[in-house]
């Protein structure tokens, strides 16, 4: 599956933003200009973006306490983004959602979520809406390691199986659940080999390899699309950063770190990747972060000047018939 | 009004689902047994349609759109939650209501919050169907009357009517309603008869219903107490004292005027509700009344529910458990002596 | 591992007797003389006396809706489960709890239980006991194929594999849940492989066949006392009679029924085995055939003569502390 | 008294799980990141003890007795029921309430209700820690105050106390009582320190706490709003108004007594609640202000509580939704004129 250009500079813009936008959270919170539990992606980028190139608007993505890079890669704004996390009334949420409920579901993004599972039944019931209502649609739950031992992630992926929905479940294996190893909570190595109790296809993608990442996801969405029913994709990847702003990291070593990022940065991989085969420069790639870093001053800056929702908000939006 | 015909409360919720389905190809049923198995290419079987066999036909008339699923209450009310959320106008049966411990967060933490998390940018057009209360020897996890746990969620809807007028209306609001809505089906009722309109109707959530009028005591109840609260009036027709009689209908929104009115009316309040006494919709009655309604009372205000105690089996116990007209009158009295 | 004499008698005896108890139940139902929702276990009593034969009273074993077989399997007084079904005082459960929730914990019987898949994490606690308290004990837990799809097997089966918990895991699998095939509700033909997701060990016994289950449970029961870890024992079985008392079973062929009643009733293809093997002879059987209907019909009258619990008995046992 | 040290509450709470764990053999932990992960063999780590290090050091203190689960409530919090239905004694986190919705049965239908079911044959010495409330924008899943789904489940206690002293000993009771309690820790309380005393004690379940003396109005509050009826009671008494403060610590079972003996001497209540209004403590104690106590009525009685809404993420929303002393303050004022 070759790339065009534009769809790898669109691709590294992507991961770019949202390294970036993690990056610049990491400070805001740190600086105590930003508050709430804020779990960032940096590291899995690739995942996201490997994945989410293959959807369009129509499509749906159910995501997790660690959204952003879920948003970004779906096409939200991250003027948007920026404002919500800010809390201000021009926030994609308009201020009421924050980080662990971040969504916009005009973009097909059913929202950050935070309960560890609980947008694996979701992104089966926007699957379930795709195949009855025939859009052509596919549904895509993204959810962690640690959330494939709760008892949603088997009955969602149960029924989907047994119904042929057009989903595919992406397990972001990264190693780590708050601060325990995933080899201490799960007997078996491999996620994947969950989906051999629903007769599920599955796959494992090198979640560091954007090339990986993009391709098995083609072949499961593809499956989907086709009503071949769904697949569990279990992407290998790593948490650069703390579970959450703040967290010490006192649980895991220096090393283990440091060699996933010197080694293993998606970004670094791309960038070797598309250089070395001479699809792009550098130079490009560098003009492309000079733009992030433009986009991502103006989003922080925009939203520090955005006004704060009115307290009357408080009590709107419970009911669609209106307030409480 | 013309004779009507008679149909059993689970009819007239098979009625409204009928109707639902037939006037919006978006409404779905799902849940455990509801089109009920059995349906295998050439065999001579006939499906069930739910355990109670409310929804029985129904997968005949509509094949594509009412769905078995596995054992998996949190998997299938998840679905129904995320599938209402992008286009489908889903009807989920929660086969009773005491298995919401399996399936409580995609009520509680997503149907009922997701249009405020995302700034009012999603409606979550959801009914749950479910079937509650004591009186048939169930024991103590098939007889709770556990609406009170989703009356006090902000987001969700919940109704339990009390007739089958009622429950078929209610039911088609229900599923129009663009906000999940929990709607309860009192198990001592779902085979008692009553009149039902032909065709198309809705009955307003968030509405009371006034049962009969009276000026000494008012008897509030709802789903299968309402029938109780009558038969107390009666007796306490009997004894001289004119008792009113309000349905709650809808348990949230509660209609805070209806019960503030018969207040001012009679002065007097009991409140009537199969379920266990903590937290649940006496409570917040009472509380309404000494709070907005403070003024018009003239006596405390009593609440017959059932004991703080899970259902017991053997019938002795089930019936010293559950609220009685016996009881309701012997509380009105206590309150005039 | 051959059987001595008196374990074949005594085996054969319990399945009688839980067949004999069952049959009744239907007659009182049907009679009006017996409340309640009432789930029959004719036909799996292979399964219930082929696991509980190797457990003391020690171990423990958490049940289903169906549950009066395991009971009888575990040792349960049958006159105190009778008097428990009529709402007795004298029951073995004050008759505060009838058939969905009978139980004696001395027996090591943890109850019946009215939650599909409830009894699966209460069983895993009781491994968990056993381990931490070095009982040397062991817990069963009974479920059925439709309970397989609840998150609470999942979850339980994960951290059961993970702990090396000494459990195992009988899924009885009789083709049906209430209404619906098994085969319309699960993709995979054997619910055995779903241990493949924990890492868990596995086997299949033939659920009719008394021998072939009571030879795969002493290895699995043997694996969790050596401290080995849990197994998943699937053991296809049928009921044969409605998912309850009043069930029409129109959703299922009368032939499939008579096939099993008539090719595979495991009281026969004991009584078959054993006969022919000269190990006992049929009339040993009869008699106890007629010892376990005296016995019944002792307890059906016991029972009806015992008294009714006092109404004050509602809110006592809601507390240790006493009342509520 | 002599001068004591102060401890935060989430200290307070460890130490009482130390004391518990070497008091009684049987008393495990379990819970995700209890232990807190990273204890490989030969690596340079520590442990976390917890997502808010409420646990750290229990598992180097007891290594076999602090287990990590994976993420698995109902896994989890099923097994614990388990074992305490077998001779453990356990303390399972549930890292937030909020997550209840993932584990409700083993609670609702397993742990509240084995003893009732089983004719008195069963007991279930379980406790379960969780972090309840508002007030450091964790947004709507993560804010609740969800007790009174706990409160209103006959079969289980609920408490929640309002300092570190009561943390303690309220812990230490729960652990060694014979029935299940669920223990909230008020997210907005954890590291506000307080005085608590050196080794064993017990602050008994079921027993209210009168904070300080008055004689116009009563204040009652529960966990995180004690401090706010405290401010309150701080401004009223500058406007010449002497506000009681009782501070519910258990609510279930509920002090009445206490209720109704401050009633009687001021004959004006406001109940204060971090929790949503409908069918919770507020509701409850306000009912029974009007029954068992409507004699003593002087005023309506007001419930100060969050709005009915989930909580919103945004500092201004989620101060607009808490309540506060000066709503508390508010309330008092409108009664009074
Ligand atoms: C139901 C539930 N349980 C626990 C938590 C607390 N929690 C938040 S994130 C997290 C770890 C999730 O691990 P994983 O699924 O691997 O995702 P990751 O954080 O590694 O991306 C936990 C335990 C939660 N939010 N929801
Ligand atoms: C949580 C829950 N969901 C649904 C039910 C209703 N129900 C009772 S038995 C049953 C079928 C169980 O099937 P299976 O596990 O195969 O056991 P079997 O009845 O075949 O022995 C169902 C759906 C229940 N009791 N609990
Ligand atoms: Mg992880
Ligand atoms: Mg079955």
């Amino acid at each position: 599956m070759q790339l065009t250009r534009p769809e790898l500079l669109d691709a590294y813009r992507r991961m770019r933003m949202i390294r970036a936008f993690e990056l610049k959270l990491a400070e805001l919170v740190t600086a105590g200009k930003m508050g709430g539990f804020m779990h960032l992606y940096a590291g899995e980028e690739a995942v996201a973006v490997g994945v989410c190139r293959h959807l369009a608007d129509t499509d749906f993505v159910a995501s997790t306490h660690r959204g952003h890079g879920h948003c970004i890669a779906k096409g939200v704004d991250v003027a948007g983004m920026m404002a919500e996390l800010f809390g201000r009334a021009t926030g994609c949420n308009k201020g009421k959602g924050g980080s662990m409920h971040i969504a916009d579901v005009d973009k097909g993004m059913l929202g950050a979520n935070g309960i560890v599972g609980a947008g694996i039944p979701l992104a089966t019931g926007a699957a379930l809406s795709a195949k009855l209502r025939r859009t052509g649609g596919v549904a895509v739950a993204f959810f962690g390691d640690g959330a494939s031992n709760q008892g949603a992630f088997h009955e969602s992926l149960n029924m989907a199986a047994n119904w042929k929905l057009p989903a595919v479940y992406v397990v972001e294996n990264n190693g780590w659940g708050e601060f325990t190893p995933t080899d201490f909570v799960i007997p078996v190595k491999d996620i994947a080999v969950r989906a051999s109790s629903y007769a599920m296809a599955s796959a494992i993608a090198d979640g560091m390899d954007f090339f990986d990442v993009s391709e098995k996801a083609a072949e499961a969405i593809g499956r989907a699309r086709a009503g071949e029913g769904p697949t569990l994709l279990e992407c290998k990847t790593y948490r650069f950063m703390g579970h959450f702003v703040g967290d010490p990291l006192k649980y895991r070593t220096k090393e283990e770190a440091e060699r996933w990022m010197q080694q293993r940065d998606p970004l670094d991989g791309f960038e070797a990747r598309v250089t070395e085969a001479g699809l792009v420069a550098s130079a490009d790639l560098r003009a492309i972060d000079r733009a992030v870093e433009e986009e991502i001053a103006a989003a922080v800056e925009a939203a520090e000047a955005a006004p704060l929702p009115d307290p009357s908000e408080v009590t709107t939006d419970v009911y669609v018939g209106g307030a409480a | 009004m013309t004779q009507q015909r008679k149909l059993g409360f689970g009819q007239a919720v098979n009625e409204a689902l009928r109707i639902a389905m037939e006037t919006d190809p978006d409404v779905i049923l799902l849940g455990e047994d509801v089109a009920g198995g059995g349906t295998r290419e050439g065999e001579d079987v006939d499906e069930m349609g739910g355990v109670l066999g409310t929804t029985v036909g129904l997968v005949k008339a509509f094949p594509d759109r009412v769905l078995d699923t596995p054992i998996s209450e949190m998997g299938l009310i998840g679905t129904a939650v995320g599938a209402a959320a992008t286009g489908l106008r889903p009807v989920a049966e929660l086969m009773f209501i005491d298995f919401l411990g399996t399936c409580l967060d995609p009520l509680l933490n997503q149907a009922a919050k997701l249009r405020y998390m995302f700034g009012g940018k999603a409606r979550v057009p959801l009914t749950v169907r479910t079937v509650t209360g004591a009186g048939m020897q169930a024991a103590a996890q098939h007889s709770q009357s556990l609406y009170w746990m989703t009356a006090g969620i902000p987001g969700l809807k919940t109704v339990v009517p009390a007739t089958p007028h009622d429950a078929k209306g209610l039911l088609l609001a229900a599923i129009r309603d663009d906000d999940p809505v929990i709607f309860c089906e009192p198990k001592s009722l779902l085979f008692a008869p009553g009149e039902v309109p032909e065709g198309d109707y809705e009955v307003p959530i968030g509405k009371a219903r006034l049962v009969r009028e009276g000026s000494d005591v008012s008897l509030i109840g709802m789903g299968a107490t309402v029938r109780m609260c009558e038969g107390a009036a009666d007796q306490l027709a009997k004894e001289g004292v004119s008792a009113e009689v309000l349905d709650l209908r809808s348990l949230a929104p509660l209609d805070e005027e209806a019960i503030l009115a018969t207040l001012e009316k009679t002065g007097s309040v009991v409140v009537v509700d199969e379920a266990t006494p903590r937290c649940g919709i006496a409570s917040d009655v009472a509380a309404l009344c000494v709070d907005r309604g403070f003024d018009f009372l003239n006596t405390p205000v009593r609440r017959v529910t059932a004991p703080h105690a899970p259902v017991p089996f053997s019938k002795v116990l089930e019936d010293a458990y559950m609220p009685s007209a016996a009881k309701i009158v012997a509380a009105v009295r206590d309150l005039r002596t």
